[in-house]
């Protein structure tokens, strides 16, 4: 799965995108948040506060509970600043 | 119609664009948005747009047809640049044209109104002490709320 | 500033003029009025704007500076025509620049609908059944009434 | 006194333009209305209705009660269609 980080997100994380083999047990936005957070410390710091954090999943915008498919690409980037 | 580009625009020239020939319209309404040199008592010396290439159309496009389902429009246009932009370039365009002059307003203000909270930008804002990424505003939201519609629009009404 | 003029006028030119060099307004509104082609169900070959010469004047330079005195606008234009025009010609073009966007939004409406309301212009279409003069609308009333201050404003309302 | 006409005001009175001497027993525009019908059919006509008059003195919109003076531009015009 891929998986795509924008603007603080991404310079917290330290690069912009990852390729994500989701654990069969994960099934939803919250799992795979859960398992990114697994992966250090300075994932952890990025994704630590989720009011700060929206998710879109093919290009679309969906909430913690949307479920995922292997094939889909996930977006993490905090709250939009254009215009 | 969208674009997403990196270049500048004329706003001139698009608004003649998407009028040229139509005697139908009554009137058209542009808004155009400007990077301004001071955020808070901060001066800025320049600013970068990120976005997420293929969202960004695809939310454009979307914020666009509700205009046209919810508007008489004629024809409208959004133009959003991304980039480095310095304090006085344009950043952002919407123009709608209408039979009728409050169609044309409301259309354009609700397309910079949810354009501000819904497409994938982020600024990065450059001043003497650093780099440091805009914070979204309440006022923006605040903004977009206007143009929620009542409980029967939304698609869990009738649950 | 207002003009009262024959000739045709650029919109694009005029955004540009008003916003060149400042870097502190951060979005510009623009109304272009065009006229159609079609009053009710009859076809408008042509029509002729007759004004009031020096009262015009007078009245869009109140109208601009109420709006100035409403809003905080960085810089605001009222551009109208008057002579014969055609089918799909710009008649009257508004442009209000702001630091904030509602303000340039609610200005450049309020201009539009009062001097829809006060400027002495009259609108003569030619159809094919001849010619005849525009009759005010209730519409245009309405708009205009959006604006009017409460009690509190009115010269006479310590009375 | 100079009086103006405009648009359908103005076709009907058949001129633009007229130079009227006030009487001395008027004194405001409702008078100066008075005055103009007497003048003729024309008069009579375009100003028989005055829900669809307006009136300006010196540029400025003013009601029917409002004070004369001989050197004031009156102008007569209907309810106005710009924009």
């Amino acid at each position: 799965m891929k998986v795509l980080y924008f603007a603080w997100l991404r310079t917290r994380v330290g690069h912009a995108e990852d390729a994500i083999d989701l654990p069969k047990n994960v099934t939803d936005v919250r799992g795979l948040i859960e398992v990114l957070r697994a992966k250090g410390p300075n994932y952890a710091t990025a994704l630590k506060d989720l009011n700060t954090v929206r998710v879109a999943v093919n290009h679309d915008y969906v909430k913690l509970d949307h479920s995922l498919k292997p094939t889909d690409e996930v977006a993490l980037f905090p709250p939009v600043t254009g215009g | 119609m969208i674009r997403v580009q990196r270049e500048d625009f004329d706003p001139g020239a698009e608004i003649a664009a998407l009028t040229r020939g139509r005697a139908d319209i009554g009137g058209v309404v542009s808004f155009t948005g400007i990077v301004r040199d001071l955020a808070g008592d901060r001066k800025i010396g320049a600013m970068t747009l990120e976005h997420y290439p293929g969202m960004t159309e695809k939310q454009l496009a979307e914020i666009d047809a509700e205009a046209n389902r919810r508007w008489p429009l004629a024809a409208s246009l959004v133009v959003h640049r991304y980039g480095k932009l310095l304090p006085g370039d344009r950043i952002v365009l919407v123009v709608t044209a209408s039979p009728h002059r409050d169609a044309a307003f409301d259309a354009c203000r609700f397309l910079i109104d949810w354009l501000k909270t819904r497409a994938p930008f982020w600024k990065l804002e450059e001043t003497e002490a650093g780099a440091d990424w805009v914070k979204a505003q309440a006022d923006d939201n605040a903004a977009a709320a206007r143009w929620e519609k009542p409980a029967s629009k939304r698609p869990r009404a009738a649950e």
